[in-house]
């Protein structure tokens, strides 16, 4: 199987309004897979759908082989998929150190009494958690802020934080939702350069951005939205030049 | 050795100084405090660790009270024995009303907690299936008994349950700081990103519901032992009240705090006791007092600090 | 100030003015009382306390027990509990040699067993409960009647009237619903149906929903063993749907409050069962003393009988202590325990049986008249 | 069935009671989302000043009873109104961006000092209104006997909810209101004062809180200082039951609690009213997690 993600029909009403309509598309193993569209057009919801946060009013999504349709979002977490959030939302009187702790929570077994005695087991796993949610610090380039306070970061660090915190959850797919938002130029390249060491890692990415220079040099599958519908899907060269898409962005903009 | 280890020597030195230097009376306003403060830290795990409002907590008090007075005195088992047993049925209780109930958000969860404990004074008051004695609740509940040294006397209470309280202080204390400590941190600060992060929040808000009232059903054990009679009035709404505002005025979250909420609302009125001018205007004093507090201290007195990792380099090698 | 200091300082501080309390003479006799001087029993502690000092100095004016004073030594038991078991471990180590009161029975009974390990005679004032005299303790005594004493007078009552339906109300106090039981009980034996049996949230405003559905069971007669301020709505209320049943009620209904809330109109024709009311007293002893009690305390008089045993309490260990020239509680207890000791009190001889209970029969039925005043009724 | 109608006015006479202080609780929390627990004793306070203004004061023996009515009525909601806005200025506007339980201390710490406040003044021991101010006939209404003061009690509370109802959704003062309940900073903003508001909003809920224990304190005759406790939680759980923060919902939440305790009684068991009550709360409250009329948000993600 090539594919990790399929998407097949999915659809999301609220109240009267259609957000997702009917959409499908698959995400390939290790590649890097952008979803672009106008405002409102239900990019977000699309991941909402993934991650388990709202629930698909009708159509199916697999991972890996198995049904995510009815499992919480913590389950799907379980199952390798982590995402970050378009909004930033990290623990924000937290430190660092402990955000990326969160994202470990889930390969960790220590239970209620373990953690109450300070059991030998919990000790030794307790280590193994911090030594490895320093290593993601490392990665992302935040390690010597390790011990400071989430709120008092930069705002691109907050991005890197919170993929930090999606990448000690060991993901196979890691979704992120405008990661390069409110971030400079250079804070933007270096970004890129993590994505792609990401992917060089071996994890698949699924990505809403809009900073289009960096969805065309990131992606190599691009997926876009209108009004909750799938209007095209390709490679970027190709979907630059798709007269439909061109439309929707210039009937915006 | 830093301050903090310096002050939580000379705290427990002058507790252990306690019975010794004290007369029965003021010992016993000792035990009170720590009960208080039992119940109060166990109010914490729900209201100040895992940020659930909880305004019943007294239903759980009294179903760990009661478990241990029909145990003793029907079945004559002794009242340390039930120790647990009525800590887990208080826990199940919590776990079983908590249940339909844990989605609720914020003051729906109160006003739902609230009835709950009003239910469950209801119920005993009324006698519910011939075993609780109705108002005149259970009496003749025999005086515990450890290792065969029988505890009758505030100063020998004072050692089992200021015994406890530190048992529990230590528990607790490593419980913030593990796994299942940083989870309930994560569902309080963002419930959305908690579990977006991998976290099965409602797993947990049971969890530590369970908790709360498993330990506040060992205080009833304990509160059963020392009064050797207990009735539905000493679980009324008030009392649950008094639990939370210790919690909250003491410092939600944080264990010294609560602790010093405890000595705080239970040990002030009982100095103005002393002042017998006062004695009328006692509580008028003590709500006064509550509002100047909060104004000054508006996170509670002793607020949670955040936990340092300032040897990361050293735990991890 | 770090957070552990400020906890040793308040620890510290809490010590010391707790210890103030310790550092005194032991020159004279001391007796406890230990009475509702605060909450929701306020006004009964106030009065018990009035009488009680009286009587001491009273006392104190005649040269004192053994040549030495009395020293009457007050804790206030809030009408709660754990207040009333602190309260009892204060007294405790004050080196009192007994202790009088207090008033309700579930306040009392938190207090007994702290009591008797500490080897205090004590001598409840407004305590009814059946139980608290079935425990074999060899201190404890009451001058007031038991609940089943209560329970028999006030179903003789009913069965006197004539009444064959009778609808019971109490609040689920621990003393309206002993009282309920025992006479539901005794009503049944003598063939008196009881068509309902309920209790009202004390502190409620509004029982029409109550009313409606009494009288709906149809009975003739209703007997409610609460208190007083519910009562009085109830009458109101009672009369505001034009339904004219008769209503009995026990001693906790025995406040001239009662009119006050239900109206004359409302009231009148209430009867209740109560040991005396203080002006009813039909002793020169206590003519004298409630004179002096409205010279002293700008003409008062005292509104409950259970103020008055509690004075009662005190007459009853000031006796023990003249008869047995002592003040060993074995010896006081010994001597009160004697079924022919006899003290002469307020309402009149006060004896004790083995188990502490007081001997003779106290209750009363009175009646509310047009006028809103309490009228004896013949026996 | 006549009992059930019966028993079905009676709910509602006494739910009107709880709906008239519920408006002024759901009003205040609506735009602070503070429970304010204190509430219960303003209403106690409304009602031992209505005692002090007939009583030592002779208000109704020197202005003629129904002037003196209308002057009681004035009276007391002005004076409750200016102690709620005192409060709010005392103990909650130092709490307004510290952790939202913080207020609700301080208004339990608030609740206990006005009550002790009363006691301190008034003794503890309970008073009686003087009779007659209100007309103590019953009227026939299908026939049932209903005392025109519990129809009384019933039409004003309704009045007063239309009104509050069509002050926040009509006027200029009521849309600032709103502005503030949604977003404080945006209506800052927007150049709304929103300090003025909230003093606002605690002059008219704690004023209509006034007016309810003023009520309650004519058509029952009896104050006692601990009153305010019990009809503040039911209050509470009213405008909980209805959707806090809406005023509709509250009068709804009110009625339908009053209701369920006259019936809860009548069928099942006086003793257990409350307990059924609560039951029912806490099923609805299962069914619909923000109360009956209270809107349905989707989390924003």
């Amino acid at each position: 199987m090539s594919n990790l993600l399929e998407i097949c029909g999915v659809t999301k009403v609220f109240g009267g309004l259609t957000a997702v309509d009917n959409v499908s598309f698959d995400v390939r193993r290790g590649s890097i897979v952008g979803l672009i569209g106008p405002n409102g057009a239900g990019k977000t919801t699309v991941f909402n759908l993934i991650t388990g946060n709202y629930r698909c009013d009708r159509g199916e999504i697999v991972f890996d082989g198995q049904l995510l349709s009815r499992l919480p979002p913590h389950k799907i977490v379980y199952l390798g998929i982590a995402r970050t959030f378009q909004t930033i939302r990290l623990f924000q009187n937290m430190s660092v150190l402990e955000n990326v702790l969160a994202g470990r929570h889930c390969r960790m077994k220590a239970g209620l009494l373990a953690s109450m005695l300070h059991l030998p087991s919990e000790r030794k796993e307790e280590r193994e958690a911090l030594k490895f949610a320093l290593h993601e610090l490392e990665f992302v380039g935040l390690r010597e802020h390790a011990a400071q306070r989430a709120s008092s970061l930069s705002y691109g660090n907050q991005r890197l934080l919170e993929i930090a915190r999606a990448l000690a959850s060991e993901p196979r797919l890691l979704i992120l939702d405008e990661p390069a938002g409110g971030m400079n130029e250079q804070e933007t390249e270096e970004l890129m350069a993590l994505i792609k060491k990401l992917q060089s890692r071996g994890l698949t990415i699924i990505l809403i951005e809009h900073d289009m220079n960096l969805v065309m040099q990131a992606c190599e599958h691009l997926v876009v939205l209108e009004y909750g519908r799938k209007i095209a899907e390709g490679p970027p060269e190709e979907i630059q030049n798709n007269p439909k898409v061109i439309e929707a962005y210039l009937g915006v903009d | 050795m830093n301050r903090r280890m310096w002050g939580i020597i000379a705290f427990v030195a002058a507790m252990a100084a306690v019975p010794f230097c004290l007369n029965p009376y003021q010992v016993d306003v000792f035990n009170n405090i720590g009960l208080y403060a039992l119940l109060a830290l166990s109010l914490n795990i729900i209201l100040g660790d895992a940020g659930m409002y909880n305004m019943g907590h007294a239903a759980f008090y009294a179903v760990g009270a009661y478990t241990a007075a029909f145990l003793n005195t029907q079945l004559g088992i002794g009242i340390l024995w039930t120790l647990p047993i009525s800590g887990i049925l208080a826990g199940l209780v919590g776990l079983v009303l908590a249940r339909p109930v844990i989605h609720l958000r914020g003051d729906y969860l109160l006003i739902v907690t609230v009835g709950v404990g009003e239910i469950v004074r209801i119920a005993l008051i009324n006698n519910v299936f011939g075993v609780t004695g109705g108002p005149n609740g259970i009496f003749g509940i025999a005086r515990p008994v450890f290792f065969g040294f029988k505890i009758a006397k505030p100063h020998e209470f004072f050692f089992l349950i200021w015994g406890f309280v530190a048992l529990t202080v230590l528990l607790f204390s490593s419980l913030k700081n593990s796994r299942f400590g940083r989870a309930l941190d994560y569902l309080r600060e963002d419930h959305v990103a908690a579990e977006g992060s991998g976290i099965d929040t409602a797993r947990y808000q049971l969890l530590a519901f369970m908790l709360g009232a498993a330990w506040a059903g060992m205080a009833g054990c304990l509160y059963a032992s020392k009064m050797s009679i207990i009735s539905p009035e000493s679980f009324n709404f008030w009392e649950s009240v008094v639990i939370f505002i210790i919690v909250i005025l003491g410092g939600s979250g944080n264990i010294a705090g609560v602790i010093l909420g405890a000595f705080l609302i239970v040990g002030l009125p009982e100095l103005f006791r002393e002042f017998k001018a006062f004695s009328q205007a006692r509580m008028w004093f003590f709500g006064l007092a509550m509002m100047i507090m909060m104004v000054f201290r508006t996170e509670g007195i002793l607020p949670p600090r955040p936990r340092v990792f300032k040897d990361i380099d050293r735990n991890v090698s | 100030m770090g957070m552990k200091r400020m906890l040793l300082w308040g620890c510290a501080l809490m010590c010391t003015v707790l210890g103030m309390g310790t550092a005194w003479a032991a020159e004279p006799i001391r007796i406890g009382l230990m009475a509702p001087v605060t909450g929701a029993w306020a006004s009964e502690g106030e009065e018990m306390r009035n009488i009680v000092n009286l009587l001491a100095e009273e006392l104190n004016a005649q040269g004192g027990l053994l040549g030495r004073k009395i020293e009457v030594v007050l804790e206030d038991d809030g009408g709660d509990p754990r207040t009333a078991s602190l309260a009892a471990q204060r007294l405790a180590t004050q080196g009192i040699v007994a202790v009088v009161g207090t008033y309700g029975s579930s306040v009392t009974e938190a207090s007994q067993s702290i009591y008797d390990e500490a080897s205090i005679l004590q001598i409840a004032t407004g305590s009814t409960s059946i139980r608290l005299s079935e425990k074999n303790l060899k201190y404890f005594f009451r001058t007031c009647p038991r609940d089943d004493d209560q329970g028999r007078v006030a179903a003789q009552t009913i069965q006197k009237m004539g009444f064959k339906k009778v609808a019971i109300l109490h609040d689920n106090t621990s003393y309206a619903k002993g009282l309920a039981d025992e006479s539901q009980a005794l009503l049944k034996k003598s063939g008196i149906k009881v068509v309902f049996f309920d209790a009202l949230t004390p502190g409620e405003r509004d029982f029409t929903a109550i009313l409606t559905k009494m009288k709906s069971a149809d009975p003739e007669v209703i007997f409610f063993t609460g208190y007083y301020p519910e009562l009085g709505l109830i009458l109101r209320q009672k009369k505001e749907i034009n339904w004219t049943i008769p209503v009995v009620g026990g001693d906790a209904t025995n406040n001239p409050d009662l009119v006050k809330i239900a109206g004359k109109d409302a009231a009148e024709g209430y009867y209740f069962v109560s040991p005396p009311i203080p002006k009813d007293l039909p002793y020169e002893k206590t003519r004298a003393f409630l004179k002096n009690y409205g010279d002293k305390y700008n003409g008062a008089v005292p509104g409950s009988i259970w103020a008055v045993l509690a004075g009662d309490a005190f007459l009853s260990i000031t006796d023990a202590i003249k008869a047995t020239e002592s003040t060993d509680v074995n010896k006081m207890a010994q001597y009160l325990h004697k079924s022919e000791h006899k003290t002469s009190g307020l309402t009149g001889e006060i004896g004790f049986n083995a188990k502490g209970d007081r001997v003779g029969d106290v209750y009363r039925v009175y009646r509310v008249d047009a006028a809103g005043a309490f009228i004896l009724q013949e026996q | 069935m006549e009992e059930f109608f019966q028993q079905l006015t009676n709910g509602l006479a006494v739910g009107g009671i709880y709906a008239l202080i519920a408006l002024g609780y759901t009003m205040v929390y609506g735009v602070l989302k503070l429970i304010n627990f204190a509430h219960g004793d303003l209403f106690a306070l409304g009602a031992y000043l209505g005692l002090t203004l007939l009583t030592s004061l002779g208000l109704n023996s020197r202005v003629g009873p129904l002037a003196g009515l209308a002057l009681l009525v004035v009276f007391v909601t002005g004076l409750v109104a200016l102690a709620g806005a005192l409060l709010e200025r005392a103990a909650y506007r130092p709490l307004r961006q510290s952790p939202r339980l913080s207020a609700v201390v301080s208004a339990l710490g608030a609740s206990i000092f006005i009550q002790n406040t009363i006691m301190l003044i008034y003794g503890s021991k309970i008073h009686v209104y003087p009779k007659g101010i209100l007309p103590a006939v019953a009227v026939n209404i299908f026939g049932l006997q209903v005392p025109l003061v519990r129809i009384l009690v019933f039409v004003v509370s309704l009045l007063l909810m239309a009104a509050l109802f069509a002050f926040i959704q009509k006027t200029r003062l009521g849309t600032a209101i709103r502005a503030v309940a949604i977003d404080q900073d945006a209506a800052r903003l927007m150049g709304i004062n929103v300090d003025q508001v909230i003093m606002i909003v605690f002059l008219i809920g704690p004023g209509l809180g006034g007016v309810a224990g003023l009520l309650v304190g004519l058509y029952y005759g009896q104050v006692n200082f601990t009153m305010g406790w019990i009809y503040g939680l039911k209050a509470f759980t009213a405008a909980i039951l209805g959707g806090i923060g809406n005023i509709p919902g509250a009068m709804l939440g009110g009625l339908i609690l009053g209701v369920i305790e006259a019936l809860g009684a009548a069928y099942v068991s006086v003793a257990w009213k409350d307990a059924i009550a609560f039951l029912v709360l806490i099923v609805i409250l299962i069914a619909r997690p923000k109360g009956l009329l209270g809107e349905r948000v989707a989390d924003k993600i």
